[in-house]
């Protein structure tokens, strides 16, 4: 295992404690239930925006705890949603009169951690609602009764979630804000390589050298299919061929356009990938509003990228250019 | 199987505990085929616990010290296991009560409020690829055998290693089962063909706690 | 080679097509020199900041160019500097009566390229002053006459004199402001693996699964030494031993402190080592000013991480706290 | 080698050009052993460029052509190798001027100038592991040859033969040397034991020049 790493049991303490000390006093850090949150937060008159999920995705969610985006992070161990005291503890400690958002994606192990977390809150008297993403499209809903996974488009959530609860929002309205987004949000990842959860100590899968998985979730868990691996054209036509018609997309809309690394792959390809998804979305009268080209939800060090499409009106429009304060810096 | 104290509890909860630790890479190994490979650590991070803490546990009644094991997982393992495992201890705390001393039939009917938990919480039916598919036949053949007169001679010892064979052997037979549950869910066809790591591991914690129940009573 | 990729040696200019497609009209591209630059520039009243050096360290230095931090960036082929014709087209396009600054890293191919260059450029009676960057302690001045390379320090150069050109310095005072930078500025890269040129197609060199390169290069060239892959906390030690004793860092000084991913290593173990070297420098009474835990300069996917400092004074930070404008997206 | 004509000098740059192109992967190769492994694929870059358009290059005169080739590579080559080959051709064609004729004096000259242009640009001394250790040896041998009388006789095959020769010797005695220049120069004592990727491509593309010149000569 290549990693830089300590005790493999200790990886995630030691990353949120990094995340707390490089936040110069915008975050506070309860390691007691993995839990990082704004240091100004809970206020009387904000919703506190909470999300668990496992670690190994990271930027997801830990390290986009700030203003205008989560209040607080309280992950499980890498690829494990939290314990439900985690989930307890942290919405006692963020709660606000106006109330409590669980942003949780579609996992059962997520799903029931939060839905115990949320029973035990209200027996406390503690205001909470729940979204719940699931933006893959890999998966299709009608086979599996568990639904679809969330992985990359949880961003959009809680940017628009974040950016509204900032300028005030109720409950009630985030809530609707952000079943809005998830209606429009749709992805689709394939990655070349396998990743290593630190206290498993090995790859979870085998992929040889000329293979691709197509529709790999973001737990290592296989895909549609395993395919050979072809050119970045011919993959950004897999990649929209599954999410267009899947809304469907149309001609006239506006979109917002992510192109995700999974974690191992360079920057530089996930713009070439960009590139020519957006020229072919051009083509289908598809217009790209805003471009997102980053990690923003990995699985630890797994090559490979997702594609995400968001359709937007103008409320969405206006949220996701509202600014946001988090502890990644690109200067 | 007689009716027994908590210094039977003692011994099964410390088995189970031990024999967990002790798998924790097993059982990840068997749930990184078509799972996510965390299910044992998930769990050792709760059951680990049990086994440095177990002497500090309130164990004024069967009920108290379930309900405390239940805690410890509700506070330490995440994943679908800890919900489904915390669950299945309140549960069993529930119908234990303030018990001291547990008849065949009292075991039963923890087990069996468990399992109703298990499916509350998770929504699982049988024959979806989870641990119910090992935990449930399990059970069933344990009542079936504690009925049997034999039982009371031995300390229901050939029932419960009755029940560990079944279990182990309904682990096997999710093998040809599609998961509909649990992060293996999502590989639809491809689940199709290895074990349920969950149900693997009731059969390995049955056959740890009949092995330690025989060397007690036999 | 598992990449997204098409034909190999179009891979440069299908990235630089996809960050100005990203850019929404911010920035201008001009494929005949790999020319990414920002759509506003020149103006009369900046001095506007040019870098070439080679692909493959993305973000830097295309993905950089923005308000506030680079006007253009003109870079060459994965690990080799830009043509000559390069450096001169983009000079002769970007020049301002202001002058033009050029921003290189210590390394032969982009001294020579921009050296030749503004000869070309003077005689045509532009205004060119050069910042050579050199902050990378693996390498002794004394051994070898070619001197120090260039690496992730180059981000507290840029960042610096992009944020002091906004303001309407001079050339002189720009100079003036990054050597001060270049002067204070010190880094240690480890790799923990390999990386695969595209048009090369297989790694750059071996390295055992128990091994890691100390001081390493951004180009694969071979460090200080290979040795046995130690513990997170011990690599700190590494970095901080090379890093600190060498400018010299001292009780009571003010830093930034950067810890860069290579490429293939996962943001999360560089939160942890963040966390680590953080207190490792309170211990020692240095403290930092501000963070860097993210990808700045790359070695295309390769596994490792540096750790920069910055000693910084009042007008460095003032610098470093200034907004910028780039392309890639956090939120 | 008697007095030549721009048809030779296409010959000349015309095998060049081919034989960089073709070993552009074998040069990266050995680019990568201490290098950063770019060097073939650099060089490719212009000389592709050379070999495609020869035919639409000025050749009114020897210095026409070589300035061309000049600018393709300064406007193509990136890493050490643009500067440097680039002023190579740019002094070499200074060198040549207008003339459209060569005595085997003025090939000297020619060189000669190439290698001052390098030695101008790059900073590089003899025995610092870099091309100029193949290339300098190579001029001095043909230099040396051409002024035998046979020369005449045989246009010059035998003397460039024996140049080609020296520089491939002259490559491998580049193994022990420690590199200074270039990106090489920075694994310092790591660098001795292998060739140098530049000085061992001199020796490959004057072995493919003399191989083209005696096939038109002899
Ligand atoms: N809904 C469910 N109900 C009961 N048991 C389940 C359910 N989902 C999964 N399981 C069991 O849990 C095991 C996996 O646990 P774990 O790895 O902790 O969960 P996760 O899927 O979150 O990674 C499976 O092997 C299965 O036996
Ligand atoms: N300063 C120099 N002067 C002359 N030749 C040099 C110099 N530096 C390097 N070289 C030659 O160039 C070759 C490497 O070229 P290239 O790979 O394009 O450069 P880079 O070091 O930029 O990757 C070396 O093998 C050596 O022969
Ligand atoms: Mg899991
Ligand atoms: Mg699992
Ligand atoms: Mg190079
Ligand atoms: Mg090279």
């Amino acid at each position: 295992m290549k990693k830089f790493v300590n005790d493999p049991r200790q990886f995630v303490p030691e990353m949120l404690e990094g995340i707390y000390l490089a936040s110069d006093g915008r975050l506070k850090y309860e390691p007691k239930y993995n839990l990082i949150y704004r240091a100004d937060m809970p206020q009387a008159n904000k919703v506190s925006i909470i999300q668990g999920s496992g670690s190994g995705h990271e930027p997801a969610h830990t390290m986009i705890v700030g203003k205008g985006m989560l209040d607080a992070a309280c992950p499980g161990d890498v690829f494990a949603g939290p314990p439900v005291e985690f989930v307890y503890e942290t919405t006692k400690l963020l709660n606000s009169p106006k109330g409590v958002l669980h942003l949780v994606n579609n996992y059962t192990g997520d799903r029931l951690a939060f839905e115990q977390g949320r029973e035990m809150c209200e027996a406390d008297g503690i205001k909470v609602e729940t979204l719940l993403v699931n933006d893959d499209v890999a998966v299709k809903d009608s086979t599996w009764t568990v639904g679809r996974r969330g992985v990359a488009g949880n961003f959009f959530v809680i940017k628009a979630v974040g950016a509204a609860s900032e300028k005030g929002a109720s409950l009630e309205e985030l809530v609707r804000i952000g079943n809005d987004v998830i209606a429009n949000v749709r992805t689709l990842g394939i990655a070349l390589s396998s990743c290593t959860p630190p206290v498993k100590g090995s790859p979870l899968f085998e992929i040889a050298d000329d293979e691709m998985e197509v529709g790999i979730g973001i737990h290592g868990e296989p895909g549609r299919q395993r395919t050979k691996l072809v050119s970045a054209t011919e993959i950004v036509d897999i990649f929209l061929n599954a999410v267009v018609p899947d809304l469907p997309f149309k001609s006239g809309d506006e979109v917002a356009l992510m192109i995700n690394g999974l974690g191992g792959t360079t920057i530089g390809e996930l713009y070439l990938l960009y590139g020519i998804a957006h020229k072919k979305l051009a083509a289908q009268g598809i217009k790209v509003f805003r471009s997102y080209v980053n990690e923003y939800c990995t699985s630890l060090e797994m090559a490979g990228a997702s594609l995400t499409l968001l359709k937007v009106n103008e409320e969405i429009k206006g949220l996701l250019n509202e600014p946001a304060e988090v502890s990644i810096r690109v200067f | 199987m007689a009716a027994s104290a908590i210094d039977d509890v003692d011994l099964v909860l410390r088995t189970m505990a031990k024999t967990i630790v002790d798998n924790a890479v097993y059982f990840a190994e068997l749930d990184s085929v078509v799972g996510d490979g965390d299910f044992g650590y998930s769990l050792r991070n709760g059951f680990e616990v049990v086994v440095s803490d177990y002497d500090t546990f309130d164990r004024s009644s069967v009920g108290a010290v379930l309900k405390k094991v239940g805690f410890v997982l509700s506070g330490k393992v995440g994943g679908v296991s800890g919900p489904i495992w915390g669950t299945a201890f309140l549960r069993a705390s529930q119908a234990a009560g303030d018990k001291t001393e547990l008849t065949g039939a009292d075991v039963i009917a923890i087990l069996r409020a468990a399992v109703a938990g298990i499916m509350h919480r998770g929504g699982a039916s049988l024959g979806e690829k989870t641990l119910l598919d090992a935990l449930v036949p399990a059970i069933d053949t344990l009542e079936a055998e504690l009925a049997r007169p034999e039982a009371v001679q031995d300390h229901g010892s050939a029932a419960l290693q009755e029940a560990a064979d079944v279990a182990v052997r309904a682990a096997e037979g999710t093998k040809p089962m599609l998961a509909m549950r649990g992060r293996a869910a999502y590989t639809g066809e491809r689940s199709i063909g290895s074990v349920d790591a969950g149900a693997t591991a009731v059969g390995v914690i049955l056959q740890s706690i009949s092995a330690a129940w025989r060397e007690k009573y036999e």
